[in-house]
């Protein structure tokens, strides 16, 4: 189960070495800052809002045929946007297939799942369906 | 005359039950009346008793989960919002149907209002008719006859044919064509009679409306308690049921509405919650159910509702309607027997629900309810709610006794004897 | 800097009450979250938590009692209405009123939606202003917007004085003089502040409609669980109220009227329960409450709320009211302290509610209640269905801690110390 | 307690050797037959008619200064109409004040309460209420 890119794998380590709740949602509020490529707020609109979150959270994919899948975010909530980051860190770089392939368990492997409440988690589950999707528009591998 | 046992071979299909332990799961059917009398309840067609898991279901919310539910962080909320919406995930899923189909009210009557002040309103107006029937239920006539003083839609009323008990088919389908929305009780409350809906939603949309296709509201209050309904599959546009008449709690109900219908649908109770945005100039809605959603939920009666849904869905619906309806027609063919009572249904047809209606030709109803009762078996008397019913029967109230899953042979034999005892003594 | 214990002084009166044996009545309040952590229920504002009699009430109805109410002959019907009946009397007369004078809703929503439907859009039109205000619930806006549309008739604001955190009752006195219907918040949902709706009315009254005398509807779901309402002292025309929101179960409410007012009133929701007759060319009502109360009603929900008002009456609303509003005077006081906390309300009146709204300069209201609900304290975030508020604060949403009865100091004082580390920890 | 008019007290008396409920009702069966004043169907008005009772229940109190105080009535329902019977018994002839100053306590003495669902007592005590008030208004007796 362990089969997550190697930058996820690393992040699933620093969330598992959490003492408890609060060092993990320090941890996302130490992630919501690493964000690697940020939308600004300029740039939110309706279509990159991630809908079924309670605050504002908007997201974009950019594939790049040299550098490969980038997530552009932001959200006012820091601890939606350490989600945000986490993913966006996990996955950047990789091909889209790889990205279309993923799924959301890791976030169960980092513990944050429960500490996540229904909406939130909700919230977590669009935004990640949202970036596999866009990842599965661009990859070449049909099925 | 005792009750003539090998007419039990009218009941195949009871083998297929538990009744030992599916009435092991009612707490109420343990309960002594005065003179340690045991409760033959028989007014199920009324309110159904609850199975102990939905009595469990809704303590265990108000004891650990308790919050308000949706917009909420905490964990209790969490939990609440998860377990409301896993209800309707779960209630709309026993009918088959999507959950944002399923628009949560307190019963169905105000099902049926929602229709009328939510999609009637909004679609309907002078020149169109709405077709009902003498079978329904006052919750199916009044909304109709109010909406009709307001926006001038014309009623009408498909009538009972009197000698058969049933709807007299031919009337509707000629007055179906003008129609614009057609309401019909899918199984009668008082007759125990269940229309041919499938017939009838098929002609309302082939020739409603002068051929455009009429919409179509079932009210369903007595069928979701003895058939599984597959909602999409019937293919109605508006569906009505109450919570309370299927092992639910008082309190909930729900109508079902397709999403191309429920786009057409103006708001009708409002409030929070059922907003996007509100500012001093006006507002916005939330999209599906939400929409007509006001205010706080049922949140418990939701969490009591699916635990009666699961409970049910133990079960095989087509043993426990056979069940049921076996039950009934032996009970009406005994009574035929008792001198001076008279039956009004159609109690030889096999999908009867669990309802007789009688009447003494010299006993009243009403005495006839109590004397049925001092033998600790609970029969309704009265109008039913289905007057304009009583007119077409040419009768002001009957009593009925209707008989539901946990009702046992024993029950039936032992109610048709005390009855006769009543007849001999007080007539 | 941690809770100064002496700022306990300002809570002389929560003597008065026996904490102790409160909260042992609330099985809810023993629950452990995750990781063993006591559960500290701070959001009283959207749902009270309820004592073990009410759930009991629902309980024992269900598993000994369970019956259709009214027009019902057999033992358990009879048993049925007498509780469903002596519980209106039993919360009507918990809010001074006679039992003819109280209207079951399932809430205080569809309550404003009644006195919209059922008396505005039958009193009202064109040419006539409801005046209602800034700090109103969506449930007291949305319906007006949605009348508004429909009949011609105008809404007006009354606007928050953004220095006092109060209404702008100058602009009221002004205004009302062209009001028909006068919709207040008793006391509001978000600031605690209670409005002062003793002279709301009186001016209304004297003043209203150009000297005639308005309508008055006041919104009392949160002072219900505050203060002991006495409905015909008052001497408003419509007070709605939520059972949830004072102990009670979900899925109940209601709206107290005049009888003078009631008979003003068309019917809303229609069908069974609620006739007098029904013919298929029309039909009459019933008088007094029935009238608005179609269908089979809230039963359990009825016998809750009974046992509710039941358990609040063993207390002095006075000490209750002054426990909890020190409670949240305190709490607030101590928050002021803490770097970058803003609180919004009037937490220098004594007559302020158990409501503490805040907000942090720099971490988000959202973040703010996950971080206190891993605490284990369960706040609010959100706009409280009070956007327009929101708006004239200047704020899309506050974090909200609303006290009860059964909360103690302790667990303020651990709400304050959470607080204040996570402020040090996240900002 | 037993201060009841004699005609009531053995009325009591005779429900009281019933056996059970059963017998109870036969009893008021027969009283059913034994109006002493019927009201025959033709003079049932809106204006006479009792209210609260779910079946039609007729009443008219005559007084007469020979005879006493006499109730008239009918109902569809047996019970109903046993139940008016045992008043109209019990009170037949007494003066206007005794009829005033009755209770209904008598009921229970009867047993027959326990019988009565709440919709048929509250029928019956309505019915008792127009009779009491009815002599009320003919009394001599101030207060
Ligand atoms: C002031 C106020 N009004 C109305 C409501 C609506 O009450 P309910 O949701 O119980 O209908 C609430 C509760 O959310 C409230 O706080
Ligand atoms: C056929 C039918 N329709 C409607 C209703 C009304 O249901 P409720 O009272 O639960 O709203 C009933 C129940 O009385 C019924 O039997």
């Amino acid at each position: 189960m362990s089969e997550w890119p190697v930058a996820l794998q690393e992040i699933i380590e620093d969330f598992q070495d959490c003492f408890d709740r609060m060092e993990r949602y320090e941890l996302l509020f130490e992630y919501a800052k690493r964000m690697p490529h940020p939308l600004p707020n300029e740039e939110w609109t309706d279509e990159n809002r991630v809908k079924g979150c309670q605050s504002e959270a908007h997201v974009e994919c950019i594939i790049d045929a040299d550098t490969g899948f980038h997530i552009r975010g932001g959200a006012d909530a820091q601890l939606v946007q350490g989600l945000m980051a986490v993913l966006a860190i996990g996955v950047d770089g990789l091909s889209p297939s790889e990205v279309a392939q993923l799924t959301p368990k890791f976030v169960d492997e980092m513990d944050v799942k429960a500490s996540l409440t229904p909406s939130r988690a909700n919230g977590f589950l669009n935004l990640f369906e949202i970036i596999r999707s866009e990842a599965e528009k661009y990859t070449n591998q049909p099925q | 005359m005792e009750a003539r046992i090998e007419d039990k071979a009218l009941l195949p299909s009871t083998m297929a039950l538990n009744l030992n332990t599916i009435r092991a799961d009612f707490p109420i059917l343990s309960r002594r009346l005065e003179g340690e009398r045991k409760l033959v309840y028989l007014d199920n067609a009324a309110t159904t008793q609850k199975p102990q898991v939905v009595i469990d279901a809704m303590n265990d919310y108000y004891a650990n989960t308790n919050a308000n539910v949706h917009r909420a962080v905490h964990t209790l909320a969490g939990e609440a919002t998860e377990g409301y919406e896993a209800s309707r995930t779960g209630i709309a899923a026993y009918f088959g149907a999507p959950r944002d189909n399923l628009i949560f009210t307190s019963g169905t009557t105000e099902a049926i209002n929602l229709v009328a002040y939510g999609w009637a309103r909004a679609n309907l107006g002078k020149g169109d008719v709405v077709l009902t029937t003498e079978m329904e239920h006052h919750a199916d006539i009044v909304p109709w006859q109010i909406l009709s003083k307001e926006c001038g839609i014309e009623i009408r009323y498909v009538p009972l044919d009197r000698e058969t008990m049933t709807l007299d088919m031919e009337a509707f389908e000629i007055a179906v064509e003008d129609a614009s929305l057609v309401c019909v009780v899918h199984t009668s409350n008082v007759l125990g009679v269940r229309n041919d809906v499938e017939r009838i939603i098929q002609l309302a949309k082939s020739r409603g409306k002068g051929g455009e296709g009429a919409h179509v509201m079932l009210d369903a209050a007595q069928a979701a308690p003895h058939e599984r309904i597959d909602f999409p599959e019937l293919g109605c546009d508006f569906l009505a049921l109450s919570a309370h008449k299927m092992g639910g709690p008082t309190g909930i109900g729900a109508l079902f509405t397709t999403t191309d219908t429920m786009e057409t649908m103006k708001p009708f109770i409002s409030g929070g919650d059922m907003i996007e945005t509100v500012t001093l100039e006006g507002s916005t809605y939330q999209k599906g159910p939400h929409k007509f959603e006001a205010g706080t939920p049922r949140i418990a009666e939701a969490f009591g509702w699916h635990a009666a849904v699961q409970w049910l869905d133990q079960h095989n619906m087509e043993d426990v309607h056979a069940h049921i309806s076996s039950l009934a027609r032996w009970t009406a063919k005994q009574m035929r027997d008792i001198p001076g009572i008279r039956i009004y249904g159609r109690h030889d047809l096999e999908t009867t629900s669990g309802v007789v209606s009688f009447l003494h030709e010299m006993i009243h109803a009403e005495d006839l309810a109590h004397l049925m009762d001092a033998g600790g078996f609970a029969v309704r008397t009265g109008h039913h709610c289905a007057q304009p019913l009583m007119e077409a029967l040419g009768v002001s109230s009957t009593a009925r006794a209707s008989f539901w899953i946990y009702n046992t042979m024993e029950e039936a034999e032992a109610f048709v004897n005390h009855l006769r005892g009543v007849v001999e003594r007080f007539s």
